[in-house]
């Protein structure tokens, strides 16, 4: 085992890491903001994917189809947050939580339906195909792109959030809801607006892994766990924290697979579980959330 | 419990509820005595009051303490390879094995509960869940002693003799009794402890932790405590589904067992005595008859789970409370 | 889109297999899950098919399922077993063991089955196995295995149609071995399955001398493979063994070929599946060198294949029928051969035939070893072809060499323990 | 232990939450039988020293004494069963169970935590004493209704009730009226008193009227520290005390 291959399995870690980052970030905004555990948010990924395969066969340019994913399937987040997910705030954590998970089935199944069971070849683009030589080692261009794509990403969250009037409004509302009444800012639909973010980052994260797996209709169900380990090991609803246990996880599962690969996935718990029983409101997760 | 004199058509509904409640443990009794006769087949009879016990145990937790785990599978899971393993390698007489299955299901529920009890709420839920998948993946490379990914199979009973009797598993209706023997007996404990003076402390905790501690109640031991007993139910339950299949497929510890049994405990009605066995006969045999119909089962019973949390919220065994009471 | 036509075939539900099936025939017409169908002429032979039809293999399984379907037709159209019909009931596993287990005991419990045929996956198909060697039912496996072999889940009622992964492993093994280098780098997957295929490869291996320079186990149903890559592409193999199966191993391919390795090594799959190469693509497959149990191609010399190929086709706008459909196609078949033989579906008489016979329903000769019941059969070594190469959709493979069905392609019977 | 040991005591407590320091340095007696009131502005740190005093949280610094023993750093559960009852600030009975096991339950804390088996139906003489205790607080005739539909007052008198049924050496109160009706204000402090006579009490109030006519012994705290100490009518002449109320009341 040489320096150069455990950097670039360091480096393979922070590129899968950004993968997680990208999985987790629609997650922890809405549960942060709503307190809905989206129990949906693979099977959004997942429509995520099939929506590209369906863009690209119309559109025919990749770059169009990733960039009408996101706004096709935040789209479908906004229908699902105002006619379904509404009447249920006030009724506690549980009942979203079914909700959304008996909507994750009817979608798989939908996209079943639509699509069959067997999934449908969606390839890299030509120009982000091949690998590049990073002197440690050769690394796929494809995934570099996407550490760019999510930097990107998450940067403009950062910027929406914490640089424009609306993103403070937001973060007024996610601390207090009340307070939100008394200014007279209609508190619902922030959290549309929320709600369909996440899910449109869910979709965009789902046509941007489309490349590197298969596009089956069962694709969003690791996924989901994932996203969750990602949101609780960060804290949930903290956009930092998402990042640096996204990254983290990354590592963790890298390292892992390194030294001992039959654990890769076990990886994943292991750092949650420490990580919960040491500071068990995650790594920057704000105290007394959900009691 | 009204006690307007004023007749009411529903009243009569409310007196056999009523009725039903007080004598719950014989009330859940006779209706799976009758079970196996109107249901498809004896097999599915069998996975239901097993299912039905493992919700129950969960419901302890979930429902009576107020706390929502996600790391069930483990005890069941456990449960199941425990007695499995203690047939199929270690040649141990059958209710040996299940006491093993059972106290080792109780053992891993005392250990999860002690790292994960000081979290709470959604936390709590990760916690387990991230430490049952601990225990899927530690059983997954026992391969010697699970099978792995193969599972464990051979866990074969066949003939029990009783001294006055013999039970033969090979038929499905003698195996739904044998079964439901140690269902009803699961259920007659269970019920005592909900009426006992530890089941009114679950019900304080749940209600109001703070005063709860106020009152002088170590609400952390409590919770430890129905968490462990709730362990060793799911444990026996897992214990008869190893025995009735023959086999203990891996799955059983995956984190969707987990999350099957939450959605029973929801579908069934939380909180309430009946509520888990209903969700559990409502959502075994919604599968069962709707797989036969349809590949596409799943869109069904997501649109069913869908409708139930938005027009039933309070699960199917507390709507019909709710209905009779009203 | 390709994909669409199997599609429109693989929502057809059990009931709708059934009623395509035996059209005309009153007796089946009856949902099997009300109630018992009425007899048109005595109880008529039931065969259980537990397969995941949904699941990430469901279109696999409800192939097996059409496919066993031809093989009903065609003992009901030569008459059945005098006048006596048979019937498939096909069940959804969801690729679960203990589904299965529920399943199969549903089949013989309410059902009253008189033999259980099917599976898609290792772990399922021994739990099937337990619950029908439990209650003395014949079960014919055709999905892949070697612990199915073995003593500890061997009975005299267990039957494996399916090649296992020693023989695909060693013939592929026997193939790359020979004609390209000998360092050789694995990447199993992380179950029994996995680790059979690398074993059947080191043993083809040993006669040539090759070195192994790297083994990386990965968690079954891995999604992400690039952790596990960079380790292999350090080590510099000359053939990359894919000890995988179904989506794992098409992931694992399209990861590799971004990390630029498909230029830098040979890709060997064992299991190389038909479906999953069309659905996975040409320029994702192309070069891979792998075994099948059957390719619909063979029709150019094999009567049996040409034969089956053209029902199946008349009945799917076509298309030919994949390599994991054929198993079902035979597991069924072979069933109705022995009660044939027999005259009667008698579970001890049955067995007797089927120890004995020698058959040839689509591949050419195939007979169950008597020992543990594995079907000895040919094992065809073929090779992904580039797009430009095929004459048209379903024209996926070259087929490299045939390995004639020989015993010497199975591990002895004393080291399997019977 | 001699007879004048107080039952309760700080020494040197104080308190911080992060950079603020909510109590500092506080010192007092609480002798037996007395009841003494703690007052003070907002922000004073009263419930702070309530908390302290009850268990819910130890100081960062400084001793809590039970009869001369310290005792800080143990848990809310402990202080119950050693004998310190308290009600909450805000109303908090278990609102789903009715009136009369709201009281069972308190009373069972004391004895019976773990007893799987028994019914609760079968502790004759706990449901006596729960019966008992509502007939002190005038809730016996509400037995069977569910807590959470008794009035505000009521509540506030059932959470008597439920710190009594510890059979508590102390009795700390926080803000034991508040918002009650004057009728309902009667009838508490009746209650306080009757209780005074068998425990001491300690409790939070801000209606001063109430205090002075009802205390033994007031504690004053201004911005976390000790201001003063004494009986009703040396807190009215202490100049410190109406510079810190009328400075306040000027704002």
């Amino acid at each position: 085992m040489t320096v150069n291959l455990v950097l670039l399995q360091l480096f393979t870690g922070l590129a899968l890491g950004s993968v997680f980052v990208l999985l987790g970030v629609g997650l922890s905004l809405i549960f942060g903001l709503l307190t809905v555990v989206n129990f949906a948010h693979g099977a959004f990924y997942m429509v995520g994917a099939y929506v590209g395969v369906f863009a690209l066969a119309h559109l025919g340019n990749f770059w169009l189809a990733m960039a009408a994913v996101p706004i096709i399937v935040g789209g479908m987040g906004l229908v699902v947050e105002r006619f379904l997910v509404r009447p249920l705030y006030g009724r506690g954590i549980d009942y979203p939580l079914l909700l959304t998970f008996g909507l994750g089935l009817v979608l798989v199944e939908l996209v079943r339906i639509i699509y069959g069971l067997e999934g449908v070849p969606f390839d890299v683009p030509e120009v982000l195909q091949g690998a590049v030589d990073l002197g440690i080692g050769w690394f796929p261009l494809y995934r570099l792109f996407l550490i760019v794509v999510t930097a990107v990403l998450v940067f403009a969250l950062w910027l929406f959030l914490e640089k424009t009037s609306y993103g403070l409004v937001i973060r007024a509302g996610a601390s207090d809801p009340e307070i939100m009444r008394v200014l007279g800012v209609d508190i619902s639909t922030v959290w549309l607006v929320v709600f369909g973010i996440g899910t449109g980052i869910a979709g965009l994260a789902g046509v941007l892994s489309a490349p590197m797996t298969s596009v089956i209709p069962d694709m969003g169900t690791t996924v989901l766990v994932q996203a969750f380990v990602v949101t609780v090991v960060g804290g949930m609803g903290s956009l930092l924290g998402a990042v640096v246990a996204g990254l983290l996880v990354g590592v963790v599962v890298s390292m892992t697979a390194l030294f001992y690969p039959e654990l890769s996935d076990l990886a994943m718990f292991m750092l949650m579980a420490a990580v919960l029983l040491v500071r068990p409101q995650g790594l920057f997760g704000r105290k007394g959330l959900m009691g | 419990m009204s006690d307007t004199a004023e007749p009411r058509p529903k009243a009569y509904w409310s007196r056999i509820v009523d009725a039903i409640a007080r004598h719950r443990a014989l009330a859940v009794l006779v209706v799976l005595l009758i079970f196996p006769f109107v249901l498809p087949y004896e097999a599915l009879a069998s996975n239901i009051v097993i299912f039905g016990l493992f919700a129950l145990g969960f419901n302890l937790v979930f429902g009576y303490t107020g706390v929502l785990s996600f790391g069930h599978a483990a005890f069941f899971g456990v449960g199941a390879y425990g007695t499995g393993i203690a047939i199929v390698h270690l040649g141990l007489p059958w209710w040996v094995a299940m006491l093993i299955g059972v106290l080792a299901a109780g053992v891993t529920a005392m250990i999860m509960g002690a790292l994960a009890i000081r979290t709470r709420g959604i936390y709590f839920a990760m916690v387990t869940l991230a430490l049952a998948q601990c225990v899927y993946y530690i059983v997954y490379q026992m391969k010697g002693w699970s099978g792995g990914e193969n599972g464990l199979n051979g866990v074969i009973v066949g003939q029990i003799d009783l001294g006055f009797a013999s039970i033969d598993l090979l038929d499905p209706m003698q195996k739904y009794f044998f079964t439901l023997t140690f269902v009803a007996l699961a259920i007659f404990i269970f019920s005592r402890i909900l009426a006992s003076g530890f089941g009114a402390v679950l019900e304080a905790v749940r209600e109001n932790e703070d005063r709860a501690r106020a009152c002088g109640y170590d609400v952390r031991l409590t919770k430890w405590l129905a968490f462990v007993i709730s362990g060793l139910f799911c444990g026996l339950a897992g214990a008869l589904n190893a025995i009735h299949l023959s086999v203990v497929p891996i799955e059983i510890l995956h984190y969707h067992m987990s999350g099957q049994v939450v959605m029973m405990a929801l579908l069934g009605g939380m909180g309430t005595f009946f509520g888990p066995f209903a969700g559990a006969i409502v959502f075994l045999l919604l599968e069962d008859v709707v797989t036969t119909m349809t590949t596409h089962w799943q869109l069904i019973l997501g649109l069913v789970f869908m409708a139930c949390v938005l027009f039933f919220p309070r699960g199917v065994w507390g709507s019909v409370l709710q209905w009779v009471r009203r | 889109m390709t994909k669409e036509r199997h599609f429109k075939k693989g929502v057809q539900t059990r009931r709708q297999i059934l009623k395509t099936g035996l059209a005309g025939s009153a007796a089946v017409l009856a949902a099997p899950w009300i109630g018992r169908p009425a007899f048109a002429q005595g109880e008529s032979i039931k065969i259980g098919f537990p397969v995941p039809l949904t699941g990430p293999y469901g279109s696999e399984a409800q192939e097996q399922a059409r496919c066993a379907q031809i093989a009903i037709d065609k003992f009901n159209e030569a008459g059945g077993l005098d006048g006596r019909m048979a019937e498939l009931l096909v069940r959804d596993d969801k690729l679960k063991s203990g589904e299965a287990a529920t399943r199969t005991l549903e089949l013989i419990e309410k059902d009253g089955v008189d033999f259980v045929c099917g599976s898609l996956s290792a772990s399922v198909q021994l739990a099937v196995n337990t619950v029908c060697a439990e209650r003395g039912k014949i079960y014919n496996s055709i999905s892949q295995s070697d612990a199915i072999n073995e003593a500890e889940n061997f009975s005299k009622y267990t039957f494996h149609e399916a090649m296992n992964p020693h023989m695909t492993a060693g013939a592929v093994g026997d193939y790359v071995f020979k004609n390209s280098g000998k360092r050789v780098a694995f990447l199993i997957a992380d179950y029994a399955y996995g680790h059979e295929m690398a074993r059947g490869f080191k043993v083809a291996g040993e006669k040539y001398g090759i070195e192994v320079v790297a083994e990386v186990k990965h968690p079954l149903a891995s999604k992400d493979f690039s952790t596990f890559l960079p380790q292999i592409q350090a080590a510099r193999p000359d053939v990359l063994c894919l000890c995988n199966f179904g989506f794992d191993q098409l992931n694992s391919l399209k990861q590799a070929r971004s990390f630029g390795m498909k230029e830098q090594m040979m890709m060997v799959a064992p299991a190389l599946l038909y479906n999953q190469r069309r659905a996975g693509g040409a320029s994702v497959y192309s070069g891979v060198v792998g075994a099948t149990n059957y390719y619909w191609k063979l029709e150019d010399e094999i009567a049996t294949a040409k034969a089956f190929n053209d029902v199946y086709r008349a009945g799917n706008d076509g298309a030919p029928p994949s390599d994991y459909g054929a198993y079902g196609y035979a597991g069924v078949g072979v069933l109705l051969n022995a009660v044939t033989a027999a005259g009667s579906t008698d579970t001890d008489g049955v067995i007797e035939q089927l120890e004995a016979m020698k058959y040839d329903l689509y591949k050419g000769e195939e007979h169950y070893r008597t020992c543990d019941h594995q079907a000895v059969q040919s094992v065809f070594i073929i090779e992904s072809k580039d797009e430009a190469d095929m004459e048209n959709e379903y024209d996926v493979f070259r087929i490299l060499e045939k390995d004639g069905a020989s015993e010497d392609m199975l591990r002895s019977c004393e080291s399997l323990g019977l | 232990m001699s007879h004048d040991t107080p039952i309760l005591a700080v020494r040197g407590a104080t308190m911080r939450f992060g950079g603020f320091t909510a109590l500092s340095n506080v010192t007092a007696d609480f002798p037996v039988g007395e009841l003494t009131a703690i007052i003070g502005p907002n922000g004073a740190g009263k419930s702070t020293l309530f908390n302290i005093l009850s268990g819910a949280f130890p100081p960062t610094e400084g001793e809590v004494l039970f009869n001369g023993t310290n005792v800080a750093g143990k848990r809310q559960h402990h202080f119950a069963r050693m004998g310190i009852s308290k009600s909450f600030q805000i109303t908090n009975v278990f609102p789903e169970l009715s009136v009369q096991e709201n009281v069972r339950v308190a009373v069972q804390a004391m004895t019976r935590r773990f007893d799987l088996w028994t019914p609760r139906s079968r502790y004759r003489e706990m449901i006596d004493r729960a019966v008992e205790l509502l007939r002190v607080v005038g809730l016996e005739n509400h037995r069977g209704r569910l807590a959470s539909e008794l009035a505000h007052g009521e509540q506030r008198s059932l959470e008597i009730a439920m710190a009594m049924a510890c059979e508590p050496k102390v009795l700390l109160l926080d803000e034991p009226t508040a918002g009650m009706s004057p009728e309902e204000t009667v009838g508490v402090i009746d209650v306080i008193l009757t209780l005074a006579k068998s425990c001491t009490i300690i409790l939070v109030e801000h209606k001063m009227k109430l205090v002075m006519d009802i205390s033994d012994q007031i504690l004053v705290l201004h911005h976390g520290e000790f201001l003063a100490k004494g009986a009703p009518h040396e807190i009215r002449a202490n100049d410190e005390v109406k510079r810190v109320y009328l400075g306040e009341g000027r704002k």
